[in-house]
């Protein structure tokens, strides 16, 4: 096997995290390309949480497929859940004291999840409970690893000191010792997982042994039946991080020396592991300040208040906090204050579904604010894109004197990859017009040019006002010096049309005379990618059009492609109303007319990717994707 | 260098375009002499304003000024503050601005303790907007710019400082100009957040607080021998000050309500979290060395090693 | 004379709209049309405001010009403000007694405003004071009335009891008085003008005193150069409104039952009319509760509370406002409920030009808050469309069961028209799907149409929520739920598409087989109605095509006039950015690429209309006007 | 007809997914208990929420429920009560919510005195969002799900409540379900704003306020003589509950801090400018004759006759 797709099931607060974990550090040990997408509801325990992740000996994986080889469960709802998931020859690791279970008897399950798993088992003549599911499944075809967890954990509780009420802790620790076995994995890698996890004492301990146990009783039954080619990627050093880990650095890197911020899912993670590392290493280098305020008023407004004494400053936020940020923004544009909103999209509208992934704001932070002014919208694809795009966005914020908003989302924060280690060289810092010593006739809003000169507060007498003002900062009414400044603030607009490379806009991949065009943004690329290798596989060669910066849009080379592909030019994206297919129209006047979209709140794999696209060459204008639980 | 800047070396060339006799000149004049006294250099000042009739003050100082939304003056001053600690940071905002649409910030504000000071123009009234009632007129007043008395209750805003945490409550008038700048001054030498309520005439929608109702009202709390200051905890000064504030009739004290110099403001409190706060906040940080990070390959190592296989 | 343009001048708070108002009244009773806007500074005493207006003996006039033939001015600075908006022949009424008054002496004079002054001063050869300029004038064909307004207030205490103090506030009424006579309007009229001020009392007798004496001493030494032919409009009944009274009017007459909001020009004012006539005449008709809030945060929101129990509900704010109301926006869309916002548009971005106009928050409306959710977009041009697009905001927002957002300006505020009496039989008020009696079945989100049934708060258990939700109101975070009440919520899109019929949205004017085609929103259509009429004079025939609901927008008309003119099709619009055809882009797929546009915060005059789209014709291909103080 | 509901009847369908033993249970159980007590008639009852564990409370009851946005719970309050006075408003919002986020809409609430009830949930803790701090957890304190010490104030709630102008102001404490259920039936019974601050402990991410912690502390101030009841003016009642509030030590005081019975409603001063408001309110309001307006030419002309020419 060249990779392995596999589910982890369990509830909220239930361990599962730890589970995944572990067996990311243990493949990434071994040398595979791991990544791993956490889906969660918004609830603290109880509720069903799963992690669908993917194992490589090739690359470093981008994008997620069904169905998996493998479902470890840690209770009965997760394999209710997830057993349609399952691929011919998969195994199941289950907890068989729960044979007996019915589905209408676990309260966790939302009423439409039950309904359609009941319909499902009716459709397939299985009654209720668990064991006669698990009778299904074996008679067709799927491999069933039945452990008491009962028992295990009994045993456990013989080998350790640890108390009944703690031992339930460790079924996150059966489900990997049964994962490794069945995989395969080196024990040592296993070790090494779980110290990462655990660093050392008691816990660690206890885990290792008892991992161990598990692992052993598995692999005596059942081998190692879905072990996977040894590595042959090689892929240099790498880190294990999520997205919001991964801006985090960027931002680090990239000089930020101050964030705001307001929790909110999925971007507060960001600001913590900020937070986490607030010394900056204690290296003589400085540190870095991370405010938690009261709401996303106050949060994005002292980051443009911080951003005029010279911080390179940022405040990230999601749907709802970034709606409390628009009037902020329209201040920074017509202040010509820098600033990056990482705003990390989920499903909407309103609260919407908070732990689950979208792309629905993108024309609602291209237009943000009343008024005109400029901005600049970048929006990253993966977490190597996130790493760079961190960096740029605080280097265009400070070089054209605006509001950057840097869009990600909630597949993207909570998506676990190994990537390679950066390489650093290529960080460059661009602070733009700054003057250190202002004369006596320096003007902070100087008509000179369309970017002003900036110097900070403390340096000299500035004044900024919201109001329309003059060359000083004063307010001013007059006509002709509104022409004059309106003029200077939105010409910065072509300037950058001019400066930002059209290759820093758009990047294309794929085949080069193509059958099929993709186009698409953000966490569709690694769908996308994917779906690129399956289609080839079938004989349909594809192209993908990946927008990374709305504004400046990508005007030429949509342009381009358009005009020879419009036929068969695909927009693929994770929301209703096919909106960067609004903005093609926008701002490059093209019609894009067919779409795949997906608005479930789960990401697009890129199977379900590859058919879609196989049912629109035959004719179809629009596919809707459903697939995930 | 001592500094020997008069009041007028403060003043902008801006004209100041309240109406004839607005209670606000008396808040600006303080203001001026108020630095000039404290000698403090204008580019170490920042005036936050919010928006209003108050939030054009900034304009005529010749300090540093960020005039900026409705609401949010105390979010700006606040970032600008915890990005460079250096800077002298005032607020001046109206009292719709802070008791209103931003008191949801004043009630923050006082739970950081951030060393700066927040003045408001209390003058009953959203003025800009053509004379509204504010959250500080009382209930069944009608100014004559209100076709109906106003429905809504007064909120006590020396009361609410204090419940909210502020360090320094105070309430000054601007028709006694001498005695606010002293609170001005104090304001500023105190460490942690400072409140003002300064009662300011609105001569053109409220002929209600005039200055012969405040004139014939207003009483000085530390001549009449008030003693504003907690000793050891926060209790029993702070509800003797809240009492004071609610006291009724017709006698408005002014003066100091309340100081308590032994709160960490919120600077001290980041200090003890990152010991290179004070040295090197935010805002006086290097980033790049010739256009290249200061983050070395080897620093990011070291600074997250937890993520490297 | 068909038609009279006149401009009044003065510092803020010192009696100018008495005196247009008294004029406008007085030029109505005697069968004129009338319109005036007033332009002023964000200030309340002190600086230059003046109102620009036109009374018309043919028609109810909605469109405003330059030069003007009569400037009444109150102070020095109106003089030094206006003199070059002053036709051949035109009138001066000003102050002798400021003759020696230079322009640099003038505190309230802003340094742009001086410098561009002092500039055509020194081109001209005029000395900097009062005097040198009206002797320039004089000798430039300008019929300068020098009275002596000491003399005037002075005379005016001899015959009255009025003391020194107060003599002041009469310089309204020596313009008031000046004006009448030379413009030779009937006494009785002005006595009528007065009266409607004044109501009764002694400030209405000494007004009317006085104004007598004024006006005499200039009809005997200048006669009534200016007379206006005699009206031939047959107009009916008429009222004289601003766009917050008409906007106000259109509310009451739709069913709007509670208004919430917080004061913000130019909107506020609508709120206060509102407020005026809560008891709705106390005709056993019911009431209409006008709501002050701590914000708009709390003023979208508590219509929105408001709404969910059955009432017909609005808010109104302008652009900073409007910003905070962005993620209310997205409640109402996510729980079908009906929300207006009634948006007066002013200078962006931020706070701009508070008390300037524009029509710059087109884009953020149509695109305001994260997520997608269905809603609709009105936009009036003038103030009979505003009047009905009141009630038909209040209507589609409750058979759509979405939030409207109903766009109007600060142009259309506070211009005061006389319009014709509407007439209440096309009144109509349709209330949408509501059930009366929920039975046991009732679903408040029942996945049958895209239109929910809607019971009110208090007749059954219903349930809101932000979150996704299923039929009941529950939260769901269901893929298959989340698919239906999407694709149920975005129908309503389609639905609208399909029942609001393209002459609603869109009205097209002029020349049936133009030589060009203008094409613009709101206010904007006085200026092109007025350009058309000189266009023709020109021999150039226009049309002009209005759009009056963006969402939904009239993408065939629209297409199909782009179609047969596409190079003759200009944009105009009271922004930088040409919002309008940015939509028109994205909904239709046109590239209009010819603009005329405006963001002086000053209303586009149709004079300069014409003369910009005659450049155009000529091979410009974008015009940005800048005539106005 | 006497309704004869059991508090279980105002259970609702939807499973309750807070964590096994966290403190919101106890509240959702004192209401259950109210308002069978009270013999509250579900569709007159309206539960409105912020965001928050604490937001999910509507979905839990058989009454009516709004569950609405992030710190904005008041203002849907507000317009829904002020629309139909005839309804029963209660709302359930989170510390964050109401003191976080919401402080602005908090302490208008006051100057208005809206017959509503106001529940806090008081966990200390931003819960939903994982445990971070809210402004009601002391500096210095470090719950299990901060990493590093708060660097906040508190806020004390009662006293902002009582200088916000709140009449009805309570301290109740979720594993007191009884107490609580008092509370909340004295809450609903004053007329004007109630707000109760109902401690609550988050098991998940707060080990510090724990049921442990509670216990332990808690006392009755009615049990201990405390009198709340304003008898003529405010003062010195005021004062006197705000000192309450600060009592420090290891006693925390549940019950009624101050209850002021003599300030009109807003509903009350509504009425004063429309007399007709509570007969026919905005929500029972005809606004059309099959399809026509209400408001005939006749009469449009009558209200805005001052328009004609
Ligand atoms: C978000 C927002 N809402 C409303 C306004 C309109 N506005 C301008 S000034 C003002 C009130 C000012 O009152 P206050 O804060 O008391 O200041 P004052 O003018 O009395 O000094 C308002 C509501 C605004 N600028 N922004
Ligand atoms: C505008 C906005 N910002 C942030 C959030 C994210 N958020 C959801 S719940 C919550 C905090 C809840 O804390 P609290 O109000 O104390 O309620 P609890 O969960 O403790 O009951 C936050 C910040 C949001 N939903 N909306
Ligand atoms: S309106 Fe009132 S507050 Fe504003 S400048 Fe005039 S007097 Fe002062
Ligand atoms: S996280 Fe805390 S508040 Fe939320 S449900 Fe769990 S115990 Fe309760
Ligand atoms: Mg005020
Ligand atoms: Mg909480």
């Amino acid at each position: 096997m060249k990779s392995l797709n596999y589910l982890l099931g369990g509830p909220q607060g239930g361990g599962l995290e730890t589970s995944s974990q572990v067996l990311s550090w243990a493949f990434a040990k071994s040398g595979y390309g791991v990544i791993s997408d956490r889906e969660y509801y918004s609830n603290i325990v109880g509720r069903h949480s799963y992690i669908h992740a993917k194992a490589d000996s090739e690359e470093l994986p981008k994008d997620l497929q069904y169905p998996v080889k493998l479902l470890g469960a840690m209770d009965a709802e997760s394999v209710f859940t997830h057993f349609t998931d399952l691929d011919s020859g998969a195994y199941v690791i289950y907890n068989s004291d729960l044979n007996s279970t019915r589905l209408s008897q676990i309260p966790s399950v939302e009423p439409e999840v039950g309904e359609k798993i009941l319909k499902i088992l009716k459709k397939l003549n299985i009654e209720q409970d668990l064991g006669s599911l698990v009778n299904y499944l074996k008679d067709n075809g799927v491999n069933v690893v039945g452990l008491s967890y009962r028992d295990l954990l009994s045993e456990l509780q013989k080998k350790t000191n640890i108390v009944a009420a703690q031992a339930s802790r460790y079924i996150s620790t059966i489900i990997i010792g049964a994962s490794a076995a069945l995989v395969g994995i080196d024990p040592e890698a296993v070790k090494y997982g779980l110290t990462r996890r655990f660093k050392s004492g008691p816990v660690l301990e206890h885990n290792l042994t008892f991992s161990e146990i598990v692992s052993e009783i598995v692999s005596s039954n059942f081998g190692s039946p879905l072990k996977l080619d040894p590595p042959r990627g090689n892929f240099g050093r790498l880190m294990i991080v999520s997205g919001n880990d991964i801006v985090a650095m960027g931002k680090v890197v990239g000089g930020l020396r101050m964030q705001t911020y307001y929790p909110i899912t999925p971007a507060a993670d960001e600001s913590f592991t900020l937070e986490e590392h607030e010394r900056l290493g204690e290296a003589g280098i400085g540190s870095l300040t991370v405010f938690q305020l009261e709401d996303e008023l106050a949060a994005v407004n002292a980051a443009i208040g911080a951003s005029l004494t010279g911080t390179r400053v940022a405040a990230a936020t999601s749907g709802p906090g970034f709606d409390l940020m628009v009037e902020g923004l329209g201040w920074a544009g017509m202040n010509e204050a820098p600033v990056v909103i990482t705003y990390y999209q989920r499903g909407g509208p309103s609260t919407g579904q908070p732990t689950r992934g979208g792309q629905s704001d993108l024309l609602s932070s291209v237009f943000a604010s009343h008024g005109e002014y400029p901005r600049m919208v970048l929006a990253s694809g993966d977490h190597e894109e996130a790493f760079w795009d961190a960096i740029d966005a605080l280097n265009y914020a400070e070089v054209y004197q605006i509001p950057v908003i840097h869009l990600v989302d909630k597949f993207l924060a909570n998506t676990i990859r190994s990537v390679a280690f950066p390489d650093l060289s290529k960080a460059y810092i661009n602070r733009g017009k700054i003057v250190q010593e202002p004369g006596k006739d320096y003007k902070r809003f100087s008509f000179e040019s369309p970017v002003s000169p900036r110097a900070f507060l403390g340096k000299t007498l500035v004044w900024y006002t919201g109001d329309e003002h003059n060359e000083e900062g004063h307010i001013s009414e007059e006509p002709e010096n509104r022409i004059k400044i309106m003029n200077k603030r939105m010409e910065k607009l072509e300037l950058i049309e001019q400066e930002v490379p059209e290759e820093r806009r758009v990047s294309i991949y794929g085949d080069e005379s193509p059958d099929v065009v993709l186009y698409g943004w953000g966490f569709v690329k690694g769908a996308a990618l994917g779906a690129i290798k399956m289609l080839k596989e079938e004989g349909v060669k594809a192209m993908y059009v990946h927008v990374r910066t709305f504004i400046p849009f990508p005007k030429n080379t949509v342009k381009n492609i358009y005009s020879k592909y419009k036929d068969v030019m695909i927009d693929v994206e994770h929301n209703y109303l096919g909106q960067a297919a609004v903005l093609a129209s926008a701002f490059a006047n093209v019609e894009i007319k067919k779409h795949i979209l997906k608005y479930t709140g789960r990401p697009i794999y890129s199977n379900e990717l590859k058919n879609a696209v196989m049912r629109i060459l035959k004719g179809s204008e629009k596919e809707v994707l459903e697939y995930g639980a | 260098m001592v500094l020997e800047l008069k009041p007028t070396d403060y003043k902008s060339s801006v004209w100041v375009d309240w109406c004839p006799g607005c209670g606000n000149f008396g808040i600006l004049s303080a203001m001026y002499q108020a630095f000039a006294e404290l000698k403090l250099y204008p580019r170490k000042i920042v005036v936050v304003s919010g928006i209003g009739c108050s939030g054009k003050t900034p304009h005529f100082l010749n300090v540093q000024g960020v005039h900026t939304l409705h609401g949010r003056a105390l979010p700006y001053a606040e970032g600008i503050k915890i990005a460079n600690p250096e800077l002298e940071v005032l607020v001046n905002a109206g009292d719709g601005d802070l008791l209103g649409i931003g008191a949801g910030h004043f009630v923050a504000l006082g739970r950081r303790n951030i060393d700066m000071v927040v003045m408001m123009h209390d003058n009953t009234v959203y003025a800009l907007t053509k004379g509204q009632a504010a959250p500080t007129l009382e209930r069944g007043a009608k100014p004559k710019s209100l076709p109906k008395p106003n429905i809504q209750d007064a909120v006590n805003p020396i009361a609410l400082a204090i419940a909210s945490g502020y360090t320094f409550v105070a309430r000054g008038y601007s028709g006694k100009v001498k005695h606010l700048k002293e609170l001005i001054k104090a304001a500023i030498q105190h460490k942690g957040s400072a409140f003002l309520d300064i009662l300011q005439p609105c001569v053109t929608y409220d002929n209600i607080h005039t200055y012969d109702y405040y004139n014939e009202r207003v009483y000085d709390l530390q001549e009449s021998g008030y003693d504003p200051e907690v000793k050891g905890e926060p209790e029993p000064k702070i509800s003797e000050a809240i009492a004071k504030s609610y006291e009724k009739g017709n006698k408005i004290p002014i003066g100091i309500f309340y100081r308590n110099p032994n709160v960490p403001t919120f600077e001290e409190r980041l200090k003890e979290r990152i010991p290179s706060y004070m040295q090197s906040p935010p805002a006086a940080q290097i980033i790049d060395k010739s256009g290249k990070t200061v983050i070395s390959q080897e620093l990011f190592e070291k600074i997250f090693e937890n993520y490297l296989v």
